[in-house]
């Protein structure tokens, strides 16, 4: 590696490399949080930047905030409105551009997982989880209704999975144009970046593909750390490693060193 | 005019009940709500709750670890931050609690449906998803066809979702500021307190500080929740805590971990009990607890000048312990 | 941070053209509306408007005498204690505009689903009654099978009606003070201003005064229109002349009365538009069209205690004038 | 007249009568805009009053507001809201207890029409009206949703009519359990106030019937001055001349004498 960096910041700057300046986004708390903030501070100045608490034009203050309306998000920003504007107004409606999302689980064609974990294939006869995860929170709303949608996660087998024990957020569903069958005003997900490199759709089969490695990652690992079958897309390269610019932005928005954490 | 003051206890046996849909308003996890609620349901010993929550809270992951709840529609079930709600998750893991699940946005519109007294909410969310496909309280179907039933619009013709509103029997709203009268001002995001006000049959608000209803009459556009909507108005300062509250005291960290971590067990949460709820009588013991250091510490809330434009109209304590006094009297 | 500051001409040639679907955010036909941005409408000879006003104002009054609408939808065409709008009157009983009817909730339940990008809005009201049989823009058709048809709630079955969502192509919405990125703050009723703003594929704000996004960080709950959601801003005191603005001026009862008289016949018309839309060209020229004395006692409105919060914020002229240099030499 | 009082003034207080303290009530502007902060004055200081702009716990000051967000009505409130608010959340979801409303044309089902005059039937082609009036503005949605209504117009002959040119505002519809038909949230007209008297539906029928009339008319002034066959209801009277305290409270409200002006 030509500069010292954590796999976490790499992430963390492969997901922001995918907001542009002036968009309408949203993100979410923890690493979606840093990527859009980052993105802020580097090459978008512009973004708009909103949360799902309805919590306009802020910047966190004093670390990395607790919350999507943390007191660290409270202190210097110009508008406070609530969920049904924030998730209903802006996002559910198509009119945010991008929006950051975690993930638990996936598939291949990006749909999203994070109620729970049964282990198993459930079967028509619904019963609790081996374990509880979040639910959706604002996920499913953003994956339905923002235009584009990059979803973060960790690249380990078990997470991408041939099924989601739970489809909790909808990527293209069955794959092709499946997603059509339902009015949803956005258009899915157009990458999957994780810690190891970043996955797009196929724009015919919504399989998602692997287009980026990261300099300390391998096109074989990735693949060995995914549950289908992976395809790499024409377009594989390796993800540029982040420029100095680009990590002395992130750590300034990361102030209390949460990704450095390795 | 007659006041709306009421002591902690006194709101929650005269306004709660066994079995009943109780509903939280609060902002999300880490945010404000009225946890201290949640702590004097579990000393009256209410149970089997259905528990409507936007998002899950502290006050939420307590009332599942203490067995109060049986039935709960929620959009979020996390801590953010603090990570996974140890109380839910064993509730929810074990079967005990019945949780049915929702997306933030769904909960906020079938408050919105609520507030209205509409039969459904169109809903271009959650279709699509076994968030619509997977019901909890209704377990045998798949997929559920009456979760989030599919309705046509006449316009188009095409099939959108149907959620259904929610019109709870009671909710009890953190506020920031309150008069004696229930007119009330939230400071930071709303969340759904302000769709949630309308949609309950009945409104308690629990409020961080009291304030002469004049200073309601100078920001008007403030008064998100009007007195005429409110049961009745609880002090109790910090009663979000460990939460925070925008304009008033950070999120006490250790705190959360410390009650998260303990609601991990059994013996966790008969320890936390103890120790955090069984511990005190009166809301001055409750401040003791939480402890003057700590209280000033997390009074030193960079977001404090948020509530700088509203402090020369703050009741006093004695103000407020004469009106309380009033109340029980009559 | 770049201001969105434009000069009232500019804003009307830049964000409106003929035959557009342009609505008005406004409060009831009395309340604060951006009336000076309806003059300039009609000073750059705008035509074919498709107007959507929540109620009628004085400015939909003056487009409709002027024969700048051909289309309307609205919830109220009166102009409360000041009786009928008589432009609007003429304009309707000769054919000339057609007039759409709804409710004043239809109105503000049609930009809500707007703003959710809904379908359709489910309705309990409007519903059998001519509001619903009858439609102005399918006049052959009773009971109008598509101005609100039936939508069957799949809960129960039972029938209700769906109203069309509205998207206007634009809104011009009287706030009461922005700031130069477009964060703004109503006093007074919102009226349907939030939702619109939601709505509406683009936003033009009307400020009675600028202040400095300090104020916003100051008032965060009272910045009900946040800036990402704003094209531009225009600086134009007294625009909701000669009605009023909560917190600002009041109604001027003689010029109510003047223009509505001379709005209910062509002649009137004529003079009114010589006298109170042609006559100037600069906002110095309309200040003193209204007059100094009747600024001033205007001002002196009960209200004004209501904008004093925000007094020490305020820019002054000076600071408008040079952010608005900057904008057009850039 | 045993008192000095105006036909306005006893319509008014009239009205006022009908609403009982505590209630939550929604006025218009004008008339009843004027009885219902009367009501306040004398038998329901508890009235929760609100307008539908959402302007709530306001009292009039400086003289009849010259609408329902008057400046008039802005010096006191402890809360602004909106319409969706107002009318939605509190009076079309059946909260609201009581509305009054105004009218330019009355049927015997207590159907209202605000909307314009034809003069003569309208066939299936809509077309212009001859008059236009004010159309719904709240009307409908208070007619829809109120648990019950109170319509306030002058009795002029024209204005009872067999047939209202244009149905604005639900009263019973074609009478009976008509409005049942309907998802209304609110029970429909308990009461017509006009210049002569007081009209109440009956039970079964939903036909409006003439329950008082004034000490200054009379029934058989009032079935000349209604377009459908009157009937007179059992209970027949005389209404309460206003009593003075009545007067005296209403004159407080009514700053600036609009009803001593007849």
């Amino acid at each position: 590696m030509s500069l010292n960096y954590t796999r976490q910041e790499m992430m963390a700057i492969a997901a922001g490399r995918e907001i542009r300046d002036g968009e309408l986004a949203i993100f979410g708390v923890g690493l979606s949080l840093l990527a859009g903030f980052f993105a802020q501070a580097h090459h978008a100045p512009n973004v708009r930047a909103m949360t799902e608490g309805g919590i306009y034009g802020a910047t966190p203050v004093g670390g990395l905030p607790w919350g999507v309306e943390c007191n660290r998000l409270c202190t210097n920003a110009v508008s406070f409105t609530g969920g049904l504007d924030a998730l209903g107004f802006l996002v559910a409606s198509g009119r945010c551009e991008v929006g950051l999302i975690g993930a638990a689980q996936v598939d291949r064609f990006g749909n999203v997982n994070t109620t729970g974990i049964w282990g198993e294939l459930l079967d028509e006869h619904y019963r609790p989880p081996k374990t509880r995860l979040t639910g959706s929170g604002g996920a499913n709303d953003i994956a339905s209704g923002c235009q584009r949608v990059v979803i973060m996660l960790a690249h380990e087998k078990k997470r991408f999975a041939e099924r989601v024990d739970y489809l909790t957020s909808p990527g293209y569903l069955s794959g092709g144009n499946a997603r059509a069958r339902y009015p949803f005003r956005g258009g899915g997900p157009s990458a999957m970046v994780t810690t190891l490199g970043i996955l797009r759709p196929d724009p015919e089969t919504k399989e998602f593909q692997l287009d980026a490695y990261f300099a300390f990652s391998s096109p074989a690992e990735i693949r060995a750390q995914t549950g289908w079958d992976l395809q790499f897309a024409p377009t594989l390269h390796i993800a540029p490693e982040p420029t100095e610019e680009e990590l002395t932005a992130l750590r300034r928005v990361d102030v209390t060193g949460a990704l450095r954490r390795n | 005019m007659t006041h709306k003051l009421i002591a902690l206890p006194q709101a929650v046996a005269r306004f709660t009940r066994d079995g009943m849909q109780y509903a939280s308003g609060a902002a999300l996890p880490v945010g404000a709500d009225a946890v201290a609620f949640g702590r004097e349901l579990i000393r009256q010993n209410r149970r089997q709750l259905h528990a409507i929550f936007h998002s899950n809270t502290q006050q939420l992951n307590l009332l599942c670890a203490a067995g109060a709840v049986d039935k709960l529609e929620c959009g979020f079930t996390g801590l953010e931050g603090f990570g996974f709600a140890n109380g839910l998750r064993r509730a929810v893991e074990s079967g005990r609690v019945v949780l049915e699940d929702y997306s933030n946005l769904s909960m906020a519109l079938r408050f919105l449906g609520g507030a209205l007294n509409w039969p459904f909410v169109p809903a271009t969310v959650n279709i699509g998803t076994d968030v619509q496909f997977r019901s909890a309280f209704h377990p045998e179907e798949y997929a559920s066809p009456r979760k989030i039933p599919p309705v046509i619009d006449p316009f188009s013709g095409q099939e959108y979702g149907a959620l259904s509103p929610l019109r709870p029997e009671l909710a009890v709203i953190h506020v920031t500021l309150a008069d004696p009268e229930g007119n009330a001002i939230m400071l930071g995001s709303e969340w759904s307190r302000f769709e949630l006000s309308r949609a309950a049959r009945r409104v308690v608000l629990v409020a961080d500080a009291l304030v002469a209803t004049d200073c309601m009459r100078q920001f008007p556009n403030l008064v998100r929740i009007p007195g005429l909507l409110v049961e009745a108005v609880v002090y109790w300062p910090f009663s979000a805590w460990p939460q925070a509250s925008p304009g008033v005291h950070d999120v006490d960290e250790p705190h959360m971990r410390l009650m998260n971590q303990a609601l991990g067990t059994p013996e966790g949460y008969a320890g936390y009990r103890r120790d955090f709820i069984d511990s005190y009588q009166t809301l001055d013991e409750y401040l003791a607890l939480i402890g003057p250091d700590r209280i000033t510490a997390l009074s030193a809330t960079a977001t404090g000048f948020l509530l700088d434009p509203y402090r020369r109209w703050l009741l006093s304590r004695a103000d407020i312990d004469e009106l309380l006094a009033e109340s029980k009297a009559s």
